[in-house]
């Protein structure tokens, strides 16, 4: 039987690959990509624990960070896009003018 | 009578104020006149004042005004006119004038004739105040303002430049004044201390406050209190160890030596334990008292001993003077205040008689002390001749001149009193004393002519200078008649200055008198076949002598200055620049400065973190979420 | 099975809503005006948001204290509405600051006015609600709208710092709905008031507490990055270097005002609840923060970035009061924010209007100290009111930056933390050094050769500007009264 | 009159705002007549003020921050009276006397803003009030400093200013605790001073604030080991800012220990005594050592200053009306003379451009005006009696004799460390052979110069000859002070220490 705990586990993990990569990744849309992961982890956790409780608000929790995680994509794409424009590269590295 | 009480004082300070007014203007003849015009009103009227004192006997107290009043202290500027100050009062205002006149031909050539002039009557009205005041703080304005004023007046030829020990013992004028300056606030601090502790015993600092409150204090009390007086007193009158700035302070003009370091200033401190005569003379500081008496009688020898081997005129008179404080202190110690008072007057004449005649031998030899370089003066300066030797035969204490009788009754209570270690000492000391004032005698006026050889063609000063002296030389000679009449006068305070030799001493006068005329007489024998022949017999440098352990001793001054120097004056030196350079700068400063470097450099360091690369700074942040757990999980466990 | 809903208008209270819709509406306005018609000046934008968010204050100030509303979503309570007066009137003096006398890319686009009408819409949901779900969708909002803000500065710099922003922004996020998530397995719900009352019957539960420390670190992770409290602070520099000097200056009051009011509603609670190791992670958390950024804003050599470690120390320097948790804490809070925002303000006005295209002075910074030295000389009294704003800054009294100091000392020795008041006594020593160093420059240093002129982007409104922030610096001591007493009443009103 | 006071603090400012009018080469004697005025207001205070009264007078109260006790609070006593006529003096002398050329009009304004903060922290009965005025005072004297000064000028001023500021913040959360338990105990809000004296400490308490108040004061006084930036500030500072910093702003630290730590904190003070006095005792042998081997005349004077604070502090550490009152009198008196001295060193920098005493020697001859007015204040400085120097140096070591006869001769050693430090330079700067072709044409002091200094001459012989006029109103209001602090102290050990004047018990 799988349980709660399963699945927050399983959120868990995810929340954390997402962490992983958005601490590894050099290429700032893998980055971008990692941050949903993360915010898609959340979601599971939401859904499951809203069932857990028969509460629905979680769920709602849930569409709001879809919804959320949906424009955030969509700012931090136009930026990204302006900026391959001017640097072209989506390095990291190369993105440190200001520092000290 | 009160006006004539501030006629005496303010008379002189008004002529300072007036020198003053023409301090930075060319010599003006008047100046001096006025000054010393003024001197001699204060003169006449102190003099008054004595005569009044002595007819009626009525003491004159006034407070002129309220000077510091705080908490419960309460100190006017108040003046009493009794046997002591009045005694003082005059002998200080007549040496004074006749010091002034004698400037105004000594000081004849200098540019700063008036300014002079302005110093030496504030002196005289600074003195005025020490002798007069009716409480301690009053005694110690005088006695500070007479310092500034020797101060003033030794480095008045400020402009000369330093040299070494070697060429000048003095060093210069300026350092001589600094060094009389500073030996004296040493002792200062003592007077202060002894003030403090008679105020917060007695609750007050008038003289008859404190005395009448006296025998109901601890005696420790009394020892501290009369052993920090002493100390001050010792500064001012030049006792050992605090000795070495009176010979020093002979690069002062003449009169200045004259008047300040002979006849009035240096005797404050006499003064001030004849003043505080209940003090010393109570049961239980006898034992600081005799040790005034031992102080004093060494001093008198260990002075003596000194001018046996100067050859510099003013320094030996200034030895002379060391002495003669001694004995003073000798008969203070020993309970005779009126005779310590006596001596202080009588010595006061002859020595200021002596130095002014040994301005008159600089004023001819231009400046050159050394006695090497003269000889033979007596046919060029027959009047200052006639004057040194009486006031030498003064000093020496032959009768009947004033030294003889106030030093022989010293002399005597150091027999009365039965230590007679100390009797044998004055003795012998005024034998040394006879002899060395005979040398300088000898030395300048006799003998062969050393000086022409040199280039020095002495003239004889002027002729009212000359005559300004005289009042002196008589009253080197008669002074010492009078002794009777002053005994009479000076008894009328009480108890407490009253002495009387004992029925067994009284017996034995003549013969100890005789005792010291022929010690006395034996140092003016030996003097004159050492230096006084010519010819073949005459006086001879002896150079070799010159290095023997003694004489380097005696010429060095018992390596006292040297010591000074090595030991006090050069460490001080030393400590306060490792104070500033290694102490101030390098740890206290040095400490604030890293500080606030730690900061700066541990912001560069923190700055680090802030690379500019994103990655890094979503690590931090991933660094901080563990950092808030721990901290959190520590927290958690301690609270 | 399902019920019909049946909601009654009434019940809604929409009037609670109707600031954040103000603001919205002002700016679809916007949006609709430049369609009809392109070619306007910015001028008139800058009066419409004016006018609009003078509306919306108008409509802040007709609420009632402590009323829910909108399926009890929305708290009107007294922190709310003082802290969406205070994010309006700021907004009210920064969007002026458009109307400078150089020209600058961003201002031309209608859609900034938008944004930032968006942005304060944001703002004001974020304090104005209980709702985790409201703060979050509040939080998103205002916070795109202010990545956008920054990259529409149109430089290298600000994309680099939108860039910046953005990302670790969008982390923070995440570690804010996961925490959120655990809040909500914690005690299956996700408002604040029912979460307090769950949590405090589970609190002695075995196993628990290790969901109540994540819950609470992962949200203050979040907050920290909103708040730059260090090591969250990292963006900070970088983003306020590269945004232009008012959004710089803006987002070092507005935001964390919002940030604040977020926080006290969090954090209060789980202080509240006797969890006195929040109260202390935040302590040393604030103490930590206001150090180190006070010692890296010594060695800067730019005068704006400088003032970013500096607005990050007074931060720190209010986190401390946070965690004191009592109502002059909170009150604090408010009153250093309102007295520094006018202070903060005009110093970034100042290097706004020294603003030049070309950097003259150094390869890197816009506003090194060497471009101010010698100010005094040039412009005299330019250079008085900048050190009027250092001296502020510094906390040196009768200047309104002080007042807010002392009551935040005084809150931290009224409970008993005076260690606490002397390390913020300490660090206010060592902050004056780098504010002194700009004085330095100004009145002390002779100028740079050929320069006869530094505040090239001077204009009639910016000057009205600088002139209401000088009077609201120096007069604090005037009005401070009044600020105490109307904040402490809304405070304890509202039960914090 | 009621609101004399703020007459007094508020008239140098408005004036220094009116000043950003006057034509640059006006600025001078504009600022010379405001500070002519705002002197002769002074007087006029002293004019009205009631000697017999001990107590706060000219009281003017008004709430700024009624719910948090903060009030705009003011009043003089004795001991602030003379304080606050001294300030408003040597500003008038130091403006009168300035050789400043540069940006003239910029130095007026400063000064006159500095007289407003220097005023306001004498008259201050509220502590924010006064911690207001107090740290405002730095500013002006940053720019003074910074702006005018030597070659290290903006180290000097920046080390000025940090090092006070850092300690006033220790000082500020003492005074916010106070008044945290004036609230405790009372239920109000109050930051009046007069309040707080009502407020009974327990020891502890009492110890710990005071160590607060004493960072505070101490660094400006400035104590040993905290007086290091004040080589550097007089060493730097231009002529005018090192005669208000030693005359006035030192001042502020002795008279902070006389209005908060004395009768606010009696029992912590008197166990307080024995590290204060060893911390005196350190400056006053220590500098004045320090003093000695200086090169420079300017800093000379600068390590005779702290010298001197150190027989002040000590004096108010005596316990008795005679150590305090002579202590307050030793403000007014190192205020005047070392302000004194300050101007005359700037003259002969001026001269000069260097205050090397090896570049001197001999000035004696060349001006002897100078060299007889800079005697008289280096008598003073010494402690010549009939000088200003003597009473208050005289009554402090009476005074702390009756704590510690030893300690009281150690401190002592500075009439004859002072004497030391003071004739070496005298002598090395003024005695000796005229070598140095650059000296031999000097000019005496000119006009200008001359007639500053004299007014100066003038007070420190009066107020040597008659300190009466002075030292009563002080000595009131410290015999007051006394029988308030005995009242309040709770140890029998500080009951006992301190002493009350029989003048005063007999009332009491």
């Amino acid at each position: 039987m799988i349980g709660l705990s399963h699945y927050l586990i399983v959120s868990a993990i995810i929340f954390s690959i997402g962490l992983v990569g958005v601490l590894r990744r050099r290429n700032l849309l893998m980055l971008f990509f990692a941050t949903e992961v993360m915010l898609n982890a959340v979601n599971i956790a939401f859904a499951a624990i809203s069932h857990y409780y028969n509460d629905l608000t979680g769920q709602m929790f849930a569409f709001f960070i879809i919804a959320i995680a949906a424009s955030e994509v969509a700012v931090g794409l136009g930026i990204l896009i302006v900026l391959f424009k001017k640097h072209g590269s989506l390095d990291l590295d190369d993105l440190a003018n200001m520092r000290g | 009578m009160e006006n004539l009480v501030y006629v005496a004082l303010f008379a002189p300070f008004v002529g300072s104020l007036f020198a003053a007014l023409f301090g930075m203007s060319q010599r003006q003849i008047f100046v001096g006149v006025i000054a010393s015009g003024l001197l001699a009103v204060s003169f006449i009227s102190s003099l008054l004042l004595a005569i009044n004192l002595y007819t009626t006997g009525n003491v004159i107290h006034v407070t002129m005004m309220d000077w510091i009043n705080a908490g419960d202290i309460s100190i006017p500027f108040g003046f009493v006119i009794d046997q002591i100050s009045v005694t003082m009062m005059t002998v200080v205002t007549l040496v004074s004038t006749i010091v002034h006149i004698y400037a105004i031909g000594y000081m004849d050539h200098d540019k700063a004739f008036n300014r002079f002039f302005s110093y030496l009557s504030a002196f005289v009205f600074s003195m005025l105040i020490l002798v007069m005041s009716d409480n301690f703080a009053g005694l110690f304005i005088g006695w500070e303002g007479v310092g500034v004023c020797s101060w003033l007046l030794v480095g008045f030829w400020y402009h000369k430049p330093d040299q070494t020990r070697e060429e000048n013992p003095s060093i210069s004028p300026s350092w001589a004044a600094n060094e009389a300056f500073i030996m004296n606030r040493i002792a200062d601090l003592g007077m202060l201390v002894g003030i403090f502790i008679l105020y917060w015993n007695t609750g007050s600092l008038q003289y008859d406050v404190v005395f009448a409150a006296l025998p109901n204090l601890d005696d420790a009390v009394l020892v501290t209190a009369a052993i920090a007086l002493f100390i001050g007193a010792m500064g001012k009158s030049a006792q050992f160890p605090l000795h070495t700035w009176l010979t020093d302070a002979m690069e002062g003009p003449t009169p200045v030596s004259a008047l300040i370091h002979a006849a009035t200033m240096v005797t404050a401190g006499v003064f001030l334990v004849i003043r505080s005569n209940p003090l010393y003379g109570m049961e239980a500081v006898a034992g600081v008292s005799f040790f005034i008496a031992c102080l004093g009688t060494f001093v008198a020898f260990y002075a003596a001993s000194m001018a046996l081997v100067e050859r510099d005129l003013k320094r030996i008179i200034a030895y002379s003077t060391l002495s003669q404080l001694g004995y003073m202190f000798a008969a203070a110690g020993l309970g005779a205040y009126w005779i310590a008072l006596f001596h202080l007057a009588a010595h006061a004449f002859f020595k200021a008689l002596l130095f002014l005649g040994g301005g008159n031998v600089m004023h001819a030899m231009h400046d050159e002390l050394d006695l090497f370089k003269m000889g033979e003066l007596r046919k060029k300066m027959r009047g200052t001749f006639i004057y040194m030797t009486i006031a030498s035969i003064a000093l020496a204490g032959l009768p009947p001149l004033a030294g003889f009788w106030s030093k022989d009754a010293i002399i005597e209570t150091a027999f009365n009193e039965h230590t007679y270690v100390l009797w044998f000492m004055l003795v012998l000391t005024a034998g040394m004393t006879a002899f060395y004032s005979f040398r300088q005698v000898f030395l300048t006026f006799f003998g062969e002519d050393r000086h022409t050889a040199l280039g020095f063609h002495p003239h004889e000063m002027y002729k009212f200078v000359l005559a300004a002296m005289s009042p002196l030389a008589v009253l080197a000679i008669i002074t010492g008649w009078f002794m009777g009449g002053y005994k009479a006068f000076i008894y009328q305070i009480g108890e407490g200055v009253q002495y009387e030799m004992s029925e067994h001493t009284h017996h034995l006068a003549t013969y100890l008198g005789l005792i010291v005329i022929f010690v006395a007489v034996s140092g003016i024998i030996l003097a004159y076949f050492k230096y006084a022949r010519t010819g073949k017999n005459a006086f001879k440098r002896n150079e070799e002598k010159e290095q023997g352990f003694f004489y380097k001793l005696l010429i060095n001054q018992y390596y006292v200055p040297k010591i000074y120097e090595e030991y006090i004056t050069k460490p001080y030196a030393m400590i306060s620049e490792v104070f500033w350079t290694k102490v101030d700068l390098k740890i206290v400063d040095a400490t604030v400065d890293n500080i606030a470097k730690f900061f700066y450099v541990s912001g560069d360091k923190t700055r680090a973190m802030q690379t500019g690369n994103l990655s890094n700074y979503l690590n931090w942040m991933a660094v901080g979420a563990v950092v808030l757990l721990v901290i959190a999980a520590i927290s958690a466990m301690l609270v | 099975m399902l019920e019909p809903i049946n909601v009654s208008l009434e019940s809604l209270n929409l009037i609670t809503l109707a600031p954040m819709l103000i603001a919205i509406a002002g700016a679809l306005t916007i949006l609709i005006i430049d369609l009809i018609n392109s070619k306007l000046d910015k001028s008139l934008y800058v009066m419409l948001t004016v006018l609009v968010l003078f509306i919306d204050f108008g409509s802040v100030l007709g609420l009632n204290v402590n009323e829910r509303g909108f399926f009890d979503v929305m708290l009107i309570d007294g922190i709310s509405i003082i802290s969406q007066l205070m994010i309006i009137g700021g907004s009210m003096i920064f969007i002026p600051l458009a109307l400078t006398s150089k020209r600058f890319h961003e201002y031309s686009y209608p859609e900034f006015f938008a944004l930032f009408l968006f942005m304060i819409a944001g703002f004001q949901f974020m304090v104005a609600s209980d709702n985790l779900v409201l703060i979050f969708v509040g939080l998103e909002t205002a916070s795109l709208s202010l990545y956008t803000l920054i990259a529409l500065h149109n430089r290298a710099n600000s994309y680099e710092a939108a860039v910046k922003y953005f990302t670790m922004g969008a982390l923070a996020a995440a570690f804010f709905a996961m925490g959120s998530a655990v809040v909500y397995a914690l005690t299956g719900s996700i408002e604040l008031y029912k979460v307090a009352e769950v949590m405090a019957t589970r609190l002695h539960e075995t196993g628990l507490m290790i969901a109540i420390f994540g819950s609470s670190i992962l949200l203050l992770v979040a907050f920290s990055f909103k708040l730059s409290l260090f090591p969250f602070h990292t963006w900070a520099p970088d983003v306020y270097e590269g945004a232009s000097a008012p959004l710089a200056g803006y987002m070092s009051v507005v935001p964390k005002i919002a940030a604040f009011v977020v926080s006290i509603r969090i954090f209060g609670m789980y202080i509240d609840l006797g969890l006195e190791w929040v109260r202390w992670t935040i302590l040393i958390l604030a103490v930590i923060t206001m150090t180190l950024s006070n010692i890296m804003a010594l060695v800067q050599d730019d005068v704006k970035r400088m003032l970013a470690y500096s607005s990050i120390s007074h931060a720190g320097f209010i986190m401390a009061a946070l965690a004191l948790d009592t109502t002059e804490g909170n009150t604090s809070i408010f009153l250093y924010y309102a007295l520094f925002m006018f202070t903060n303000l005009g110093a970034f006005t100042m290097l706004w209007i020294s603003r030049h295209k070309k950097r003259r002075f150094n390869k890197r910074y816009d506003h090194p100290y060497e471009k101010f030295a010698g100010l005094i000389q040039i412009m005299p009294v330019g250079a008085v009111i900048m050190a009027l704003f250092m001296l502020s800054l510094a906390g040196v009294p009768p200047f309104s930056v002080f007042w807010g100091k002392i009551y935040v000392m005084q809150a931290a020795v009224n409970s008993g933390y005076i260690w606490l008041a002397i390390v913020m006594g300490l660090n206010s020593a060592v902050a004056a050094y780098y504010y002194l160093k700009l004085i330095v420059y100004m009145f002390l240093m002779e100028p740079v050769k050929d320069v006869d002129m530094v505040y090239y982007n001077i204009s009639k409104p910016l000057m009205a500007i600088i002139g209401l922030a000088t009077l609201a610096t120096v007069a604090a001591v005037f009005y401070v009264q009044p600020l105490i007493s109307y904040l402490y009443y809304m405070i304890s009103a509202s039960g914090y | 009159m009621e609101n004399m006071l703020s007459i007094l603090v508020f008239f140098p400012a408005v004036a220094g705002l009116l000043g950003f009018v006057v034509e640059k080469e006006s600025a001078r004697m504009y600022g010379v007549t405001v500070a002519a005025i705002e002197f002769a207001l002074s007087l006029w205070l002293w004019f009205s003020f009631d000697m017999s009264n001990a107590g706060m007078q000219f009281v003017e109260m008004i709430p700024l921050i009624p719910d948090f006790g903060i009030t705009y609070y003011l009043g003089a006593d004795g001991i602030s009276l003379f304080i606050i006529i001294m300030t408003t003096l040597m500003t008038l002398i130091g403006m009168a006397g300035m050789s400043e050329t540069r940006n003239v009009k910029n130095m007026i304004i400063t000064l006159l803003f500095l007289e407003m903060t220097m005023v306001g922290v004498f008259v201050a009965l509220d502590a924010i009030i006064f911690y207001m005025f107090w740290e405002l005072s730095l500013v002006p004297m940053l720019y003074i400093i910074g702006a005018w000064g030597g070659p290290l000028r903006i180290y000097a001023s920046i080390k000025f200013f940090l090092y006070t500021f850092a300690g006033s913040l220790i000082m500020l959360v003492g005074m916010l605790f106070v008044a945290y338990t004036y609230h405790d105990l009372t239920g109000v809000w109050s930051f009046a001073i007069t309040d707080w004296y009502a407020l009974v400490l327990p020891v502890d308490y009492q110890l710990w604030l005071f160590a607060a108040f004493f960072i505070g004061f101490a660094i400006k006084v400035p104590m040993f080991p905290f007086h290091t930036w004040i080589p550097y500030a007089h060493g730097q500072a231009p002529t005018i800012g090192s005669v208000i910093l030693a005359a006035v702003l030192l001042k502020m630290g002795t008279y902070g220990f006389v209005r908060f730590s004395l009768p606010m904190f009696p029992d912590a003070s008197v166990m307080a005594i024995t590290p204060i006095a060893v911390l005196s005792l350190i400056m006053i042998i220590y500098t004045a050592m320090i003093a000695y081997a200086q090169k420079d005349m300017k800093q000379v004077i600068a390590y005779s200053s702290v010298s001197h604070m150190g027989i002040i502090m000590l004096g108010l550490f005596a316990m008795n009306a005679e150590g305090l009152s002579g202590s307050v009198f030793q403000m007014l008196s190192h205020g005047i003379v070392s302000g004194a001295l300050f101007m005359l060193v700037g003259v002969i920098y001026d001269r000069r451009h260097t205050k090397l005493m090896s570049e001197f020697g001999g000035l004696a001859a060349v001006m002897p005006k100078y060299a007889v007015i800079f005697g008289i204040m280096l008598m003073a400085a010494v402690g010549l009696p009939l000088t200003m120097g003597f009473p208050g140096e005289f009554l402090v070591l009476l005074g702390f004799y009756k704590i510690s006869p030893i300690m009281t001769i150690l401190a002592g050693t500075s009439i004859i460390l002072g004497a030391v430090y003071m004739l070496r330079l005298f002598k090395k700067s003024f005695f000796g052979p005229l070598n140095n072709e650059e000296n031999m044409k000097l000019k005496d002091l000119n006009n200008r110069e001359t007639w500053s200094l004299i007014p100066l001459v003038a007070i420190v012989i009066w107020l040597g000859v008659y300190p009466k006029p002075v030292l009563e109103p002080i000595d009131n209001s410290v015999k007051a002070l006394l029988v308030f602090m005995d009242e309040k102290a709770i140890t029998k050990e500080a009951k006992d220490m301190i002493l009350v004047s029989k003048s005063n018990k007999g009332g009491a």
